[in-house]
């Protein structure tokens, strides 16, 4: 594996862990349960992804990059269908969401 | 370097996590810490290198515990009562124990040193002998299902008198309800990706249990994933669809089946002229007849950990279902 | 009859995907590969859950096109997403508003709701036949959904379905 | 001064599964719930576990599947006998 591979990896690693902390420190931040769920959508899709990446790279043609697309293929499909249920459930539990009123 | 800084972040976070277990109040809040708590301990196995009890906790751990904690929650209440005094006994006794404990580790061979006396004895011939005797790459499976095949045995009849004794605490009533009720139909999102993904995890399961040889695996953590893809289609479309699927009598009928598979193997090493569950008489080759008894073996106990899973899945659920509706 | 070719359909899929799982292709691994991909093809059969939606449709090219179409609008959204948690004004202005979807079929729905979902600053939150309910972090998310350009997509390549 | 690190790093292990396994035990005798309880129990068992991991662990070795490239391997034993209790807390 060249070396140019392996910083690759590398920076696709740390690119990933910020998208994660940004997710976190987003759902520290914004206001209500709704607009939480747009934070860890980032880390859901872009921190995620990211890593998955950086570490394909890592494994190279291999049986193990393969599970790993594997994985990314679940991981695009259950991520928003885990969100999306949250949702609904908060909705249907009659969670008030903090909408802003003004015209844009 | 990197493996110690893991694990050391790991260990901090699973210390965190149990602290909030223990402070919070709402029991659907502690469930779901409770399933964070044991991915993180999945994750800590993978650095520790035991990979197999790290896909068990991540299948039992994380997945099942939390269903059914999350059943048992459901049919009682999700609020714990305020403790009615101060917890200085228990706290005495708790800081006493954990300094008498930390004293004596005080003794202990420190960590990842290749010289403690657990290394020395047992384990090098184990790793040894698996290579040319059984001819199965992962040692922790020959371990489990060969050399201490016995113990494996007692464990599927400990699962097995489980599910029986499930069956006979809650029972089960069969009960013609229209199980499409409206609340489900309405989850459109949750019943297509369920669709596009049942065939897939059973797969998956059937991959697990097959593999195990080769890698992390085997029949008890595939018949876990195996109830989860049923599990998982039986919350998308309601328990009545899912037992078209799998009735209860072949539930209860594979329940018996895995370990009858498991001891027929063992009669059949004995009737061929060896010692019960003695595989390498099962072929002409012993190597050939240790896999293939491991194989067997390993179906059975997926057989039955994935009819006793059900059976108390079902259990809770159709109990569930017989309360009357107060809250609505 | 077209039931059957999806059985069919599923089968090589299935068994796509355990030669892709498995890496062992010993006569024995491929024989035990082959039967649990029966076991499963006959249990979804006896759920009769058997119809289009399983097929591998993910690999065609124009579906293709919209999964490199899709991560971009992701990346896009993502850094808006992340540039507004890490400012410290955090200027959100969250809205709640519908769509209507153009889809035909459930699983057509359900691509474009998740992929709504999927990018960030969107999440649908309730679907009722073809009215989705969507919750956007910002109006400028919101005002991007309204535009409609992901539901003509989704549209275009729901006929490969 | 290196000695009393080289210590607690090597004892570090121990001592934060003495103190989960602390936390495990207080709330089986301190809180009435017994959902609470089953999960202090739960906490209690984990922390054995990780007991019994960490101390099958060999520096710098891999996992206990022989394959080629890879010389020493942590202890196998340990492994077999930590999944087995694993799975009684679903029965």
């Amino acid at each position: 594996m060249g070396a140019a591979v392996h910083i690759l990896s590398w920076i696709c690693l740390l690119g990933g862990a910020c998208f994660l902390l940004v997710g976190a420190i987003g759902v520290l931040r914004l206001p209500d349960f709704y607009t939480r769920l747009h934070a860890v959508s980032v880390s859901d899709t872009m921190g995620a992804g990211l890593v998955l990446a950086g570490l394909m790279l890592q494994g190279g043609l291999s049986m193990v990059t393969v599970k790993l697309v594997l994985i990314f293929y679940f991981m695009i499909f259950t991520g928003p269908t885990a969100t999306h249920a949250l949702a609904e459930a908060a909705l249907q539990a009659k969670l008030k969401p903090v909408v802003d009123d003004r015209e844009p | 370097m990197e493996e110690h800084l893991i694990n050391n972040v790991l260990l901090g976070l699973l210390m965190m996590t149990g602290f909030a277990i223990v402070r919070m109040r709402s029991l659907l809040a502690v469930t779901m810490l409770t399933s964070i708590y044991s991915l993180l301990s999945a994750s800590l196995f993978v650095v520790l290198d035991a990979v197999d009890v790290a896909l068990t906790e991540a299948a039992i751990g994380a997945g099942i515990s939390t269903i059914l904690m999350l059943a048992t929650v459901a049919l009682t209440t999700d609020e714990e009562k305020a403790p009615r005094h101060k917890p200085l006994l228990p706290l005495f006794v708790v800081v006493a124990t954990g300094a008498a404990l930390i004293y004596g580790t005080l003794d202990m061979p420190h960590y990842g040193d290749p010289m403690a006396p657990i290394h020395l004895h047992v384990a090098p011939t184990y790793l040894h002998v698996t290579p040319e005797e059984i001819g199965v790459p992962n040692v922790v499976t020959s371990v489990l299902a060969s050399f201490r095949g016995y113990d494996t045995l007692g464990e599927v009849t400990v699962i097995f008198t489980a599910g029986a004794g499930v069956l006979a605490l809650l029972g089960y009533r069969t009960r013609r309800r229209n199980s499409q009720n409206p609340e489900i139909r309405k989850m459109v999102v949750l019943r297509v990706i369920t669709k596009l993904f049942f065939p897939l995890i059973l797969l998956f399961a059937l991959y697990v249990q097959f593999h195990g040889d080769y890698g992390p695996g085997g029949g008890f953590q595939a018949g876990v994933i195996f109830a989860t893809g049923f599990i998982l289609y039986a919350l998308a479309y309601g328990l009545g669809n899912v037992q078209r699927i799998i009735p209860y009598r072949t539930l209860r009928i594979m329940m018996v089946a895995g370990v009858l598979i498991y001891i027929g193997v063992g009669i059949e090493s004995m009737l061929l002229g060896g010692k019960f569950l003695e595989y390498r008489i099962l072929a002409d080759d012993p190597v050939t007849g240790q896999h293939l008894g491991i194989m067997l073996i390993e179906l059975g106990v997926g057989i039955t950990v994935a009819a006793v899973i059900l059976i108390i899945y079902y259990g809770f659920v159709s109990r569930q279902h017989q309360e009357p509706p107060e809250d609505t | 009859m077209s039931n059957l070719k999806h059985a069919f359909n599923l089968t090589l899929f299935l068994f796509a995907v355990w030669l892709l799982l498995s890496g062992h292709y010993t006569p024995l691994m491929l024989v035990l590969g082959a039967a649990s991909t029966l076991l499963v093809v006959f249990l979804a059969i006896r759920v009769a859950i058997i119809d289009r939606e399983i097929q591998p449709v993910l690999l065609k090219p124009s579906v293709l096109f919209y999964w490199f179409w899709l991560a971009w609008e992701i990346i896009k959204s993502n850094l808006d997403v992340t540039r507004r948690i890490l400012s410290p004004g955090l200027p959100i202005s969250p809205k709640i508003f519908t769509v209507r979807a153009g889809q035909k079929t459930e699983l057509g729905r359900v691509t474009y709701a998740n992929s709504i979902t999927l990018v960030p600053g969107t999440v649908t939150m309730d679907i009722d036949e073809d009215i989705f309910t969507v919750h956007a972090l910002t109006q400028a998310a919101a005002a991007d959904l309204e535009r409609g350009e992901m539901n003509r997509r989704v549209c275009s390549v729901e006929n490969v379905f | 001064m290196h000695d009393v690190m080289h210590g607690v790093l090597g004892l570090y292990n121990y001592w934060i599964v003495i103190i989960l396994m602390m936390t495990g035990f207080y709330t089986v005798i301190a809180r009435p719930n017994l959902v609470k309880k089953i999960i202090g129990l739960f906490i209690f068992q984990t922390s054995v576990f990780i007991l019994f991991i960490s101390m099958a662990k060999i520096e710098g070795g891999t996992a206990p599947i022989i394959s080629e490239g890879a010389r020493i391997y942590s202890n196998p034993l340990v492994k077999a006998l930590a999944s087995t209790p694993i799975r009684y807390p679903t029965s």
